[in-house]
């Protein structure tokens, strides 16, 4: 840069680093994952999933028993497209509920999920599950201290021609 | 006491009769068998089983196991020429199933 | 790079359904790959979304779940416009975070 | 090349026939628009209940409890990120400068139906993946694997853009397009691998019937829905994929990716589906 313009040389230098610090903050913003947000209020159920049976994850999970009830309503094929993707949901008319969790009995681990239903939020959930083989799907909606459920039996079976 | 071993040997193997596949008749085996499997190459038409017996044939060879691999090479060969059947006899019979 | 969760929260009256994809394996830790070796677990532990400060839902997910897991659920409260924050964290330590505007 | 110059051989030979006994029967010289109407027929009138557009759905036109799982699917389906890399993939410029915009008409947007067509200057089928590799080449960028993401991501953007519109594939009144055609009939019909199972044995005879949990998918519009994601593969599959998969599945050993018999069935396939609406990219169990 000749000296002729040092006026223009220099303020175009400002411009470009403003410019660049502008970017770099905007970067700081969009790439930088923001710092995880605060886990919810109890902590994650590590020993719950690493239950073999669903009687003894919905113990450890909760610690007391359930009862059938048709005010839960299991959405679930009854032929799974494929084992891998089973979309599975479930609605239920009771009041203040605090949890709703899925549970495949013939899985390595019955648990599969677990959701926690804050005030104000409606007690109905939809998701896609793995499923190793045929077997009872259950559902556990925890509401006024008691625990509700609805079973469905799903069928899986490996699909195509077979190699 | 030598021959004795030998025919005990022969009791355990149990294959008294014939005499151990050796290496020669593998050679002679596989051979056919790829010739065929190269026939159904040509008609585009190979199966996979035909592979995995050649390998098998192949593998069951390096082991020393000849019996084994003749006895694969066989299979090989028989599928092969399966294959290049179901090409020869599909040129036309296709047609059967043609929706018109 | 692009965030790996996409959601959609539309507000119809006073409930807002959310709807979440996100990319990610789950692999459960009992496959095995081509060459017979395990594929250690890698799976999403917890999912949360919150709305004006508040945690409106959290997902405990375990291996279960399917690859480029979903979910949908809805809250009441939320009104076209305002923002959902949605973050994951999986049993690696990985994390992700992102907004999202009710339509 | 030795198929082509026998289908070459047998069709003059046919021709010279027709000449000398015009009586053979009609099906012998081929005749694709008759094809395509025996071939739309024979599924209408198979499943009576489904609307002809339908048939695009694959499996889900064919059972109700499937058609609800996809229905819920399809409402944030897995293909969501590959149609988003595709799109990215789309518009970044390779080192020249170019773009895939540049080899297509119209950018490459809204044209998947009237892929494959028939190149007359290389006498040969062109698939919308020939074409993309062939852009890729052009423009001095490596080829993409034919079954891998890459090309599903691409595939599915196109297709995307396509939505809806009737597959509109072109026969030009050119022997070797005629030919082709006829290639990919035979191809389509000719029982292989140890299963001794054709692609008509599933697609035509069976489809709406189970092969263990899967449901067959009729073999009308099949090429419509193209490229799949499929929850079996937990990942995109491009034709390709698809057509060496189901090869090895019947325990026939697959052709090469994008080999010319493989191109051929995808035209004819396409052909007789001619009107369906485009619906890819797809999901699939």
């Amino acid at each position: 840069m000749t000296l002729a313009h040092p006026f223009s040389a220099t303020r175009r230098l400002i411009l470009q680093s403003a410019g660049s610090v502008a970017l770099l903050g905007l970067g700081g913003l969009s790439f930088g994952p923001a710092p995880a947000l605060a886990a919810a209020n109890d902590k994650y159920p590590e020993d719950a999933f690493k239950q073999k049976s669903d009687a003894d994850a919905i113990k450890v999970l909760y610690g007391k028993t359930h009862e059938a009830s048709d005010k839960v309503k299991l959405d679930a094929p009854e032929i799974a497209e494929n084992g891998a993707v089973v979309p599975i949901s479930v609605t239920t008319t009771l009041t203040d509920v605090i949890s709703i969790s899925f549970f495949v009995s013939e899985n390595p681990n019955a648990l599969a999920a677990s959701y926690q239903i804050p005030a104000g939020t409606v007690p109905s959930v939809a998701n896609r599950l793995k499923m190793a083989k045929t077997c009872n799907v259950t559902a556990i909606v925890e509401s006024g201290g008691k625990l509700y459920s609805a079973v469905k039996e799903v069928k899986v079976t490996v699909g195509g021609c077979g190699g | 006491m030598r021959a004795l071993l030998l025919i005990s040997v022969f009791l355990i193997t149990g294959s008294a009769p014939t005499l151990a596949a050796s290496e020669g008749d593998f050679k002679a085996a596989y051979a056919a068998a790829e010739i065929a499997e190269k026939d159904a190459g040509q008609l585009r038409n190979q199966w996979t089983t035909t592979e995995a017996a050649l390998a098998a044939a192949k593998k069951a060879a390096a082991s020393g196991d000849f019996d084994q691999a003749v006895a694969s090479s066989k299979e090989a060969e028989a599928l092969a020429k399966a294959s290049i059947f179901q090409a020869t006899s599909e040129k036309e019979r296709w047609k059967d199933m043609e929706i018109r | 790079m692009a965030s790996t969760i996409r959601v959609r929260a539309i507000s119809n009256g006073d409930t807002t359904e959310v709807q979440a994809l996100i990319q990610h394996p789950m692999d459960s830790g009992f496959v095995k790959d081509a060459q017979g070796q395990v594929i250690p677990a890698h799976f999403i532990q917890q999912l949360t979304f919150e709305h004006g400060g508040k945690t409106v839902f959290v997902a405990d997910w375990g291996p279960a779940v399917s690859k480029d897991p979903y979910v949908k659920f809805a809250f009441k409260g939320g009104n076209k416009g305002d923002e959902i924050k949605i973050g994951w964290v999986d049993n690696k330590g990985a994390s992700d975070a992102t907004t999202a505007k009710i339509q | 090349m030795t198929t082509r110059s026998a289908i070459r051989f047998a069709l003059l030979a046919l021709a010279a026939l027709a000449f000398a006994e015009p009586s053979a029967r009609a099906a012998d010289t081929p005749d694709p628009v008759a094809d395509a109407k025996a071939f739309q027929k024979f599924f209408t009138q198979k499943f009576p209940k489904v609307k002809l557009e339908d048939f695009v759905n694959g499996p889900y036109s064919m059972n109700e409890d499937m058609h609800r799982q996809w229905e819920e699917k399809e409402q944030f389906p897995p293909y969501e990120f590959a149609l988003e890399a595709g799109k990215d993939m789309f518009s970044k410029p390779f080192k020249n400068g170019k773009t895939y915009a540049d080899c297509f008409p119209n950018g490459g947007i809204g044209i998947r139906q009237n892929y494959p067509y028939f190149d007359e200057k290389e006498g040969e089928v062109v698939t919308l993946e020939l074409a993309l590799n062939r852009c890729r080449e052009a423009n001095g960028e490596a080829p993409v694997s034919y079954v891998k993401d890459e090309m599903a991501s691409l595939t599915a953007y196109m297709a995307y853009t396509s939505r809806g519109k009737p597959m509109d594939i072109k026969i030009p009144n050119d022997l070797r397009a005629l030919e082709a055609y006829e290639n990919g009939k035979r191809y389509f019909y000719t029982r292989r691998g140890q299963l001794n199972f054709s692609c008509a044995t599933c697609h035509v005879q069976s489809p709406g019937e189970r092969i263990r949990a899967e449901i067959l998918a009729p073999a009308l519009g099949i090429m419509n829905a193209m490229p799949i994601y499929r929850s079996e593969w937990s990942g995109m599959g491009t034709t390709s994929r698809r057509f060496t998969t189901c090869n090895s599945q019947i325990r026939g050993v697959p052709l090469n990716p994008q080999d010319e018999e493989y191109r051929d069935l995808e035209y004819y396939l396409s052909y007789v589906s001619n009107g369906l609406p485009i619906s890819g990219p797809g999901a699939r169990p």
